[in-house]
């Protein structure tokens, strides 16, 4: 693909990880889906730039803002609204919400609502890449207040230790919850990533295509067996922690400076001067349509049945 | 009497007691200027300040170790752990710890801890964020294990656990966290260990604790209309349980039902219907009976929710059908 | 048929299934060059190699998590996790990650992980090595649970552990570790989820499990010069545990007396105890009875230990009251 | 203290707990202990070092392999040999065994066959100092295996977030158990740390002097409000990794050569250059008589009784 071809397929991901947030943040309000929704929106940038460096056969985990990691890497938009939905064509047959997609066809282990919990399984398929030399990589999703979990240092050590192809792909995005970073983490992720002798890089996080350079450098790296690489991906969470978070922890003006680097916005203004500005409308109208529709189509769906309550519990 | 919601009731405990005692602080993420995830603390950190109201990272089995080694060298912590099921994540300083701490050292230190927690059963909180573990912490020896049905226990059991010399873990459950219901004016402490009987009744027990206490109370009631007296024991601690109070209640009725949102399996209802056909073999005049949830993870949305838990029905036919039971011998 | 020790039979069960399937590894700590800490795994990297057995470093939360994602693409992990208080430090990555993946990924993922640990019990190894968590992973939806009692049920029920598609806890006991006994010497699996009954009796049931079913059948020889014929359900499988073996013992001797080396409050023996009250009442003859460790923190020295376990001659005591006691209705 | 008092109370130390170990694995072997017992052999420097640095209101946590460090910090001997022969006189009134040392009276919070486990304790005595204001200090004791668990990382970040008068002092003897550290970690324990910016530093572990030295400079930081250290300390574990470990996974020229870097020779030999040759042996008598008398003193006690394996699980 050619570069431009490349940001124009960023540009596309990143229409549909927003027009997704924004179609579920709809319908939450709408009172159309119950429990807690945990939005991406003006963090898609990391998930389109990591997630299109990856190949289907290729393993993410993500976390409870796990929806745009899931668009980005492949999964269905329409059996995502399903499970949000709580309808039986859900990936979970609709039985575990937001933040439970999981899907072999694009490579999606899983999403956890435990903080620090994604580590263990995205370091579980990398080992199973290393062993059965599938040539796959694995990339764990994480935010920075999961960092402060001790799971993260086992997870690093032993990539570390076994040069597991593997990418830790952190979005600070300032906040844990209603708490900031600075009262969160000492010292920074990547540097404590490089005392456990990974590479480690901090990346702009708002801009798709220095994600993606880095996600690719560091994919190969993985594949070649050269071991695991972190990134640390500054970024800003746009919305609350949660959809209807009253947000009184910050400032409005903190929240407008972050919104001001758009990172749709960004690649957009970067396509039109190089000349591809009257594609990005289309793009985007293409992107809220499949996404629309997505959630139409869903909404449609049958509920989960209570039958299937006790089904998938074990395999036999 | 003044009415509160049963999180006001667990802030004002809260705040009576670090008013009361400079040794009492306040340690959980986000528990400090934001007030609480679910609010529980609001206005401790802006009272009491930040030497003693702590927000901190996401690491609960450090906040664990933190509520130990502070409670050991003077302080009484109360440490919050936003969900239940993030015990996983602490177990090892809780049990192998904690709970250990007094036995080992010879009874040389003591633990004044409170582990709060959140139950999300039955709030579309789903499969890790829903799950009732209190049979785990119920089973192991050194830890107390409470959980309040209404604002007056919650705020009354919440002051015995900050003064309790051993860690007590104190469960609340989302489900409850806006009801409302009569807190003494007065200082009042609810001792842990006693069970209550908010409903007397002749013909069958219902036990319970927690979430599950206010549908038992409506299946009584609903049982009363068909002539059934039924008497509600809410355990309120399960560990120390209030075996006297159960065995006196099934001695008087001769029928046992126990209702929680825990799944059956090695839940808590075994031990209750364990310690029943143990030692009142000989007044029970029926089976026992769990009405308990699913054996499968929680689910998230409403209607698997209602199909997952016990409701007052299930309570109600689980009576109708040992009040109807013959005694067989 | 040939005489193999404990330790050794699982060790050929690991041999045998890693030869018969190239997608099965070991990891652990100390199990590759050394063999493992009690040389359960001797030999397996010299001759599967050091991509198939890994020395790993102490992390056992990640362990578990190694365990469950290589296990949903393509492997079968054998994760040894030392000593089962250990399970403390890995509750998260197996309780709320490798239980639940199947249901929550709409039966999409399988995890054909098998985390075999020790239980230290009886062994002097004090009060973080010697605990009998069993019901905390019973609860657990999705998990499955065994603990063999003898080599031939070690062997097979390993072999059978590491070829089903769900995540199984295997306990080992380390009384047991250097017990022999007969292993069949054709291939053999012992199904998950079936009580042995190794001895059959009309007059009461004993029902144990691992380290607690040898003391179970010294019992019932006890009793038996003292002419009490008594039945022997060695569960094998805590979950799916094996409700009609249960129940049909019982409803032909009439009596239960549950024997384990856990504590009794919120332990195994609850479940087991709760389920024949709810379903064999009718049949009993006499109260349930629990004969188990007691509640405190498992003890390091030998005269402790003594008193501090069930013993056979509490077992025989109990059998001996069970059918001493009358049929009161 | 001069320097010279102060080499010499390190000396002492240090030849009680060889004394105390020696005479442990003698009586083990003797078949007069039941359970494992994992010596600390060769390792004396470290736990001399920075418990003499410390006040008796200071507190420590230690592991699996702490008799040294709570000798050094002033348990009694008596009282621990008590514990190791399950007699009612000892520490835990017999009843928890070797791995569990407590004593309010000397600092010692307790020690955990937990690995990785001592953390929190300690970090939770610093908070506690902090919050009364007691001006203590917390040191927690760990070996490099330990330094694998999540555990170690949650403490450190925390540690230096509040800036917790606390001391990690690793104990690097170079294996875990059976396996080697190069199999265990990646990167250095004090790279790690100090990533989350502690102060942290590399100390010769068999240079009582040298520990003692980094070990005031720390526990100075850490009363003055400074925050924590960690201090990595070089050493050899003489022994097997408990008392009767075959240790067939390593070279005895390998451990000849730890040997040869003994810390009480090294010392002793420091000592002699200086003029105080001669009181060596007479500290080293009086340490082996005051140990060997423990010891006796211990055996002839009574064997924990039965009636209170009840006591002090719950406080009244
Ligand atoms: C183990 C655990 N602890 C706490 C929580 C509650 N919680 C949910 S999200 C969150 C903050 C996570 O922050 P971060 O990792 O930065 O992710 P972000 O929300 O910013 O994407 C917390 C504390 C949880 N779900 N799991
Ligand atoms: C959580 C936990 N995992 C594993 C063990 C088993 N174990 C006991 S000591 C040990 C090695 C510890 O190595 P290190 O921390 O270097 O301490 P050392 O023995 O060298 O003093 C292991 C793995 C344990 N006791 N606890
Ligand atoms: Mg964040
Ligand atoms: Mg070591």
């Amino acid at each position: 693909m050619s570069n431009t071809d490349t940001a124009l397929e960023l540009y596309r991901l990143m229409c549909e990880i927003r027009a997704f947030e924004e179609e579920g943040e709809r319908l939450l309000r709408a009172g159309r889906l119950a429990g807690n929704l945990h939005l991406s929106l003006g963090q898609e940038a990391v998930a389109a730039g990591v997630c299109s460096a990856l190949a289907a056969t290729d393993h993410i985990t993500t976390t409870h803002r796990g929806h745009g990691h899931c668009v980005a890497k492949g999964g269905d938009p329409e059996r995502m609204f399903a499970e949000l939905f709580g309808h039986a064509d859900g990936y979970s047959k609709g039985r575990a919400g937001s933040m439970h997609i999981a899907d072999p066809d694009s490579g999606i282990l899983g999403a956890t609502a435990i903080v620090g919990g994604s580590f263990g399984m995205a370091i579980g398929a990398a080992f199973g890449a290393q062993v059965l030399g599938t040539g796959a990589v694995a990339v764990a999703f994480f935010g920075e207040g999961a960092s402060a979990e001790g799971t993260l240092h086992e997870a690093l050590n032993l990539a570390a230790l076994w040069k597991l192809p593997m990418v830790f792909c952190c979005e600070n995005n300032q906040y844990a919850e209603m708490t900031h970073v600075r009262e969160h983490i000492s010292g920074s992720i990547r540097a404590i990533a490089a005392a456990h002798d990974l590479a480690a890089e901090e990346i702009d996080g708002n801009d798709a295509v220095a994600v993606r350079e880095a996600a690719d450098a560091a994919v190969a790296r993985a594949r070649a067996g050269e071991g695991p690489t972190l990134l640390e991906c500054m970024t800003y969470r746009w919305s609350g922690h949660y959809v209807g978070d009253p947000e009184s922890y910050r400032d409005p003006e903190e929240v407008a400076a972050g919104k001001a680097a758009d990172p749709i916005a960004l690649l957009g203004e970067r396509l039109a001067a190089g000349g591809e500005g009257e594609r990005l409308e289309e793009i985007r109208e293409a992107a809220n349509r499949r996404i629309a529709e997505a959630a139409d189509r869903a909404a449609g769906g049958q509920p989960a049945s209570p039958d299937l309550l006790l089904a998938d519990v074990y395999a036999s | 009497m003044k009415e509160l919601k049963y999180w006001r009731a667990i802030n004002e405990a809260m705040a009576e007691e670090m008013e009361r005692d400079e040794s009492v602080v306040l340690i959980g993420e986000d528990v400090g200027r934001p007030g609480g995830p679910y609010i529980a603390t609001k206005g401790l950190y802006d009272r009491f300040g930040p030497t003693r109201v702590r927000d901190t990272p996401i690491s609960e089995s450090t906040l664990i170790g933190l509520a130990t080694g502070g409670s050991m060298v003077g302080l009484r912590v109360i440490v919050e752990i936003m969900f239940l099921d993030f015990l996983t994540l602490a177990a090892d300083q809780l049990v192998n710890h904690a709970a250990k701490v007094r036995s080992v050292s010879g009874g040389a230190f003591e633990v004044p801890m409170v582990m709060r927690t959140m139950c999300g059963a039955g709030k579309n909180t789903g499969p890790q964020h829903g799950q009732s573990l209190e049979s785990w912490v119920a089973h192991i020896p050194g830890l107390k294990v409470v959980w309040p049905s209404n604002p007056a226990d919650a705020k009354g059991l919440l002051k015995a656990a900050v003064r309790d010399p051993n860690p007590v873990v104190f469960i609340e459950s989302l489900q409850l966290w806006a009801s409302r219901g009569e807190v003494p004016e007065e200082e009042t402490l609810v001792p842990i260990g006693a069970a209550a009987v908010p409903r007397e009744g002749g013909d069958v027990t219902i036990v319970s604790w927690g979430g599950a206490t206010p549908r038992a109370l409506e299946a009584a009631e609903a049982l009363d209309s068909r002539g059934v007296d039924a008497e509600v024991v809410d355990l309120r601690s399960l560990a120390p349980l209030d075996e006297e109070t159960i065995l006196g209640s099934v001695a008087k009725t001769g029928r046992l039902v126990v209702v929680h949102d825990a799944v059956r399996p090695f839940g808590g209802g075994a031990e209750i219907a364990a310690l029943v056909a143990e030692r009142r073999f000989d007044h029970l005049k029926a089976p026992v009976r769990r009405v308990t949830s699913q054996f499968a993870p929680v689910p998230f949305p409403p209607q698997l929710e209602d199909a997952y838990y016990p409701g007052t029905n299930d309570v109600v036919d689980a009576c109708l059908a040992s009040v109807g039971e013959a005694a067989a011998r």
